[in-house]
């Protein structure tokens, strides 16, 4: 490969290509008045990137701004790779939830296991080991013909991922209903534990230092599966399917143990994980958030493939990689480890006081951009917005043919897929490995996990009851937060904070726009309500399929903890004779 | 007793595994790189459960074949006991220190659940402080569970008492469908000829304190402690 | 008739199984070995007697379920 | 020169892979699928040039790693 054959591969930056790439004419033209010229292919592409709705977050960062995410257990908040809250002792508890619906609908399998490595990697990023998996899960109606092979996929998928990586999957919910035929939710979140003075976080800093490039080598993946993340499906959107990556959760648990190892030195500056958007978002990222330029040269880094361009290497999306800001000199030590765990190990490039993101390969230079101009003119919109009107009162008539006896009833309800046993699904998940699980799923109202090597233990729960969400997002997200509280409240637990993962439809739709606001306002309600902040989460948007939106579903993690893991109360009747007692209103 | 966990890339139960040794003979065991040559001089070796290489080929496949195993084969036959559980005992059966091999369970999914054993032979440092005939609760968790040797092999096995636990159903009788894997005569772990090496799915190191609310698989670890103290 | 379905990953998709097979065969001392690809062959008993009819047959057993074409590709081998 | 490497498993070996193919293939409607049996096919890039020494060498690798000869048997052939 050589300047001149990647240059034959470029295409001529044009706004038809912009729009190929995601953005909207005036995106276009902001682009190149930042960059006062024409900006070439390899920055183009990674602009719409960065202006993606998947990385900016443009249409839902104004509501998102409305949470509470402040309290005296706070210790990191939104922002980071994921969010840091104080369990006493001088130890924390990280966590975070993130999706991977369109991914999972195209290829069920990996789709969901490189969710969960990619939320595992958010939270290890940060210093913590990961001590719990849970997942939230939405499919289609039983009986539609792709559902089984679905669920089939997405379940071995989490269950393949995670048992391989040693991180006991705990918990989760799973739901059915026509609305998410075409768009399935994946959701996964991690749940990790660190020292409070050992917490690793993403702002780059001193210029000069090394940038270090770690994990699996990089090949032609998802490249733009950001923006495919944040477009809205057709029906041939299945031709999209190269985008899909194949996770390697061996070499991610190499990852963990190797990147903890270097971790417990003290050769560390920053360190982030590559997720969507691969290099682009974590360089630009790192650097933008310690004010500085960043200088990669491509030639040396690992690649899986032959014949790549800068612009491929940028974009691509190969899992199991991470990018660390190294102290000056501890490349040797940092190296000694990632060898010992036979992991890539390349310095490729380091800090500058330029403030630009600039990319070097084959002896000339393909990005020369402004980070802070380009992320600060990242576009965030006011988008316009309805109200969800009030949902009709539900008419008797709604109960006839509803047999009266109680038994018959139940029978119902036990059938209904939404409250039938999900034995089925989480036999399929190592919810013992680390050997410091109290309940998993089936248990208890959340699950509870020891803190590895200690008495005291943390409580997790998800929850999300998408049709009351859709009746009244307002109310749906009061309650889902509510439910969560009580879930970590049920099993003893002091309720701590929550991680949310917003899941709607088409936000350019006014309605859809509405039922994300009502939401945000809901969660926003009860968390204030009940002291109980937001210290991270993850929005997708464009759930939809030929129009047709899923129920809104903004799905709640829940996290509080147990000064001792063993006065944990799960939901079995113990005794005969026992007092059965009913609380509330 | 001194005990010695071989430490692959994917293991992942060896945490475990250290808990329940040091809280059985209060002495933490030395954990060996799989890249390391030489063992410390041990009573017990244990190859614990995870994915080793990812259980990618074939379970246990590529860990079998790694430099520490020599070492481990030559121990074993010294008459060092060796513990292999779940990926371990894939992993010791790929080397050859047990006979038969180790399948993708017969309903081709993962199982992790609470899983009834009955305790078969007690005549094992392993297995000394079971009653024979003993139903005990040990967790699976594994996909690859479905032990496979021929019929003759396994009258072979059941005649030299060398099958160690049996996979049976909640009500304690023989059922299919208390075998989770389907592995061949219900066999969840056996013995070498001389039953000084012990291959099982099932995990007793994580049944061995309040917090795991059942604590049959402490006995084993117990059982080893006097032995080999 | 019989009929063989090759299964194997589409090129530029990673392969976790052949990468780690590579690694161990150096291990071993199989210096000679540059690349490894893992894939999948499905055996079919097949009742039809007719060869294009066979083909057809596999071909739409192939897009349904044996391999997955987002990250697959597959080949048929008939053997009468 | 490149190898593969099928490997299948034993006669008498039961092979719930392909039993559960051969079900799922029944469900949707491919009645005439007799018998599945699962199998892998492992594709090695060699050094070598020479067919013979690298039909020996692929050998070893066989009776060593790629296969487990307790239930698996195993076809070696070579693509220039
Ligand atoms: N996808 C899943 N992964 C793991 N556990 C799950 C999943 N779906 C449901 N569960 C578990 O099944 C049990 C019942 O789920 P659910 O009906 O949502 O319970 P509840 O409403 O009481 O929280 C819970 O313990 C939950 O953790």
């Amino acid at each position: 490969m050589s300047a001149e054959a990647t240059r034959a591969q470029e295409r001529p930056v044009t706004l038809e290509l912009a729009r190929e790439f995601g953005l909207s004419e005036a995106e276009y033209k902001n682009a190149l008045d930042i960059m006062g010229r024409l900006p070439t292919f390899t920055e183009m592409g990674i602009i719409s990137v960065m202006w993606s709705e998947h990385c900016s977050y443009k249409s839902s960062k104004l509501w998102l701004k409305t949470l509470p995410t402040t309290g005296p257990q706070v210790i990191c908040g939104p922002g980071e790779n994921a969010g840091v809250v104080d369990i006493g002792d001088g130890d924390t508890v990280i966590f975070k939830m993130e999706s991977h619906n369109h991914p999972s609908y195209i290829e069920p399998y990996q789709g969901a296991a490189t969710g969960v490595g990619g939320i595992l990697r958010d939270v290890f990023t940060m210093g913590a080991r990961p001590i719990a998996n849970l997942n939230a899960l939405r499919f289609g109606s039983p009986d539609h013909p792709k559902t089984r092979h679905l669920v089939s996929g997405v379940v071995s998928g989490i269950g393949g991922y995670g048992n391989c990586v040693g991180v006991p999957t705990v918990g989760g919910e799973t739901n059915f209903h026509a609305a998410y035929n075409g768009n399935i939710l994946v959701n996964a979140m991690t749940v990790g534990v660190a020292k409070a003075d050992k917490i690793f976080y993403s702002a780059a800093a001193g210029i000069g230092n090394p940038v270090v490039y770690v994990g699996s080598k990089t090949g032609r993946d998802g490249i733009h599966g950001a923006t495919m993340a944040s477009a809205e499906f057709t029906e041939d959107s299945e031709e999209k399917r190269p985008t899909v990556q194949v996770g390697d959760p061996f070499t991610e648990k190499l990852l963990i143990e190797a990147c903890l190892e270097l971790m417990e030195t003290d050769a560390i500056v920053a360190i982030q994980d590559m997720g969507a958007a691969g290099l682009t978002s974590s360089s630009v990222e790192m650097a933008g958030k310690g004010g500085l330029g960043i200088e990669l040269t491509l030639d040396t880094l690992p690649m899986r493939e032959e014949a790549m361009t800068p612009y491929e290497i940028m974009l691509s999306e190969s899992q199991e990689r991470m990018l660390i800001i190294l102290k000056p000199g501890r490349e040797e030590v940092a190296k000694a480890i990632f060898d010992k765990w036979e992991l890539d190990f390349a310095v490729i490039g380091h800090l500058t006081d330029t403030g630009n993101l600039v990319i070097k390969m084959y002896g000339e230079t393909w990005c020369d951009m402004p980070i802070a101009p380009v992320s600060n003119a990242a576009p965030e919109y006011d988008r316009p917005w309805e109200p969800t009107p009030a949902a009709a009162p539900v008419p008797d008539s709604v109960f006839d043919g509803y047999s009266a006896s109680l038994g018959d009833t139940l029978t119902k309800l036990f059938a209904c897929p939404d409250l039938a046993s999900k034995r089925w699904i989480w036999e399929q998940y190592d919810s013992l490995v680390g050997g410091d699980t109290r309940f998993m799923s089936g248990q208890a109202d959340a699950a509870v996990v020891r803190v590895p090597g200690q008495t005291k233990a943390v409580a997790i729960t998800t929850d999300c009851t998408p049709r009351y969400c859709l009746a009244d997002p307002v109310q749906g997200g009061r309650q889902a937060v509510a439910e969560a509280w009580r879930n970590l409240s049920a099993v003893g637990a002091l309720p701590l904070a929550i991680t949310d993962n917003m899941n709607f439809g088409n936000p350019e739709k006014p309605r859809i726009m509405g039922q994300f606001v009502g939401a945000v306002q809901g969660i926003a309600d009860a968390c204030k309500a009940l002291d109980f902040p937001v210290v991270s989460g993850n929005v997708s948007l464009y759930n939809e399929t030929n129009g047709e939106a899923i129920l809104p579903t903004p799905a709640i993690g829940g996290v509080g903890t147990l000064p001792d893991a063993m006065i944990a109360v799960d939901i079995a009747f113990k005794a005969e004779g026992d007092v059965i007692l009913g609380i509330g209103d | 007793m001194k005990a010695a966990i071989v430490v692959f890339p994917g293991s992942n139960r060896e945490r475990d595994a250290v808990a329940a040794l040091e809280a059985a003979s209060g002495t933490k065991p030395h954990l060996v790189w799989h890249r390391d040559t030489e063992l410390p001089k041990v009573d017990l070796i244990v190859v614990p459960g995870g994915f080793s290489y990812g259980d990618y080929l074939r379970s246990g496949a590529m860990a079998a074949h790694s430099p520490i195993m020599r070492e481990v084969k030559a121990r074993a036959d010294q008459g060092v006991r060796v513990l292999g559980i779940c990926n371990g005992f894939q992993i010791i059966t790929e080397a050859g220190l047990l006979p038969g091999a180790l399948m993708r369970n017969g309903g081709l999914k993962f199982v992790c659940r609470v899983q009834h054993l009955r305790v078969e032979n007690t005549d094992s440092p392993f297995t000394a402080k079971y009653a024979k005939g003993q139903i005990v609760r040990y967790p699976v968790a594994h996909g690859d569970g479905n032990f496979w040797t021929d019929a003759e092999t396994v009258k072979r096995l059941d005649g030299e008492g060398r099958v160690a636990f049996r996979y049976v159903a909640d009500d304690a009788r023989a059922d299919p469908r208390g075998n989770p894997n389907h592995s061949v005569s219900d066999i969840a772990g056996i013995f070498n000829a001389k039953r000084t090496v012990l291959g099982l799915m099932p995990h007793p190191e994580d049944a061995v304190e309040g917090l795991h609310g059942n604590t049959d698989g402490k006995p084993m670890f117990d059982g080893l402690v006097e032995a080999l103290s | 008739m019989k009929a063989k379905v090759h299964v194997t990953l589409k090129r530029g998709v990673l392969d976790p199984q052949g990468k780690a097979i590579a690694h161990a065969l150096h291990t071993l001392g199989f210096e000679g070995v540059e690349d490894v690809r893992a894939g999948k062959v499905i055996e079919l008993t097949l009742a039809s007697t007719d060869e294009a009819a066979a083909r057809k047959e596999v071909e739409a057993m192939c897009g349904k379920l044996l391999a997955n074409t987002v990250i697959e590709d597959y080949a048929i081998e008939l053997v009468a």
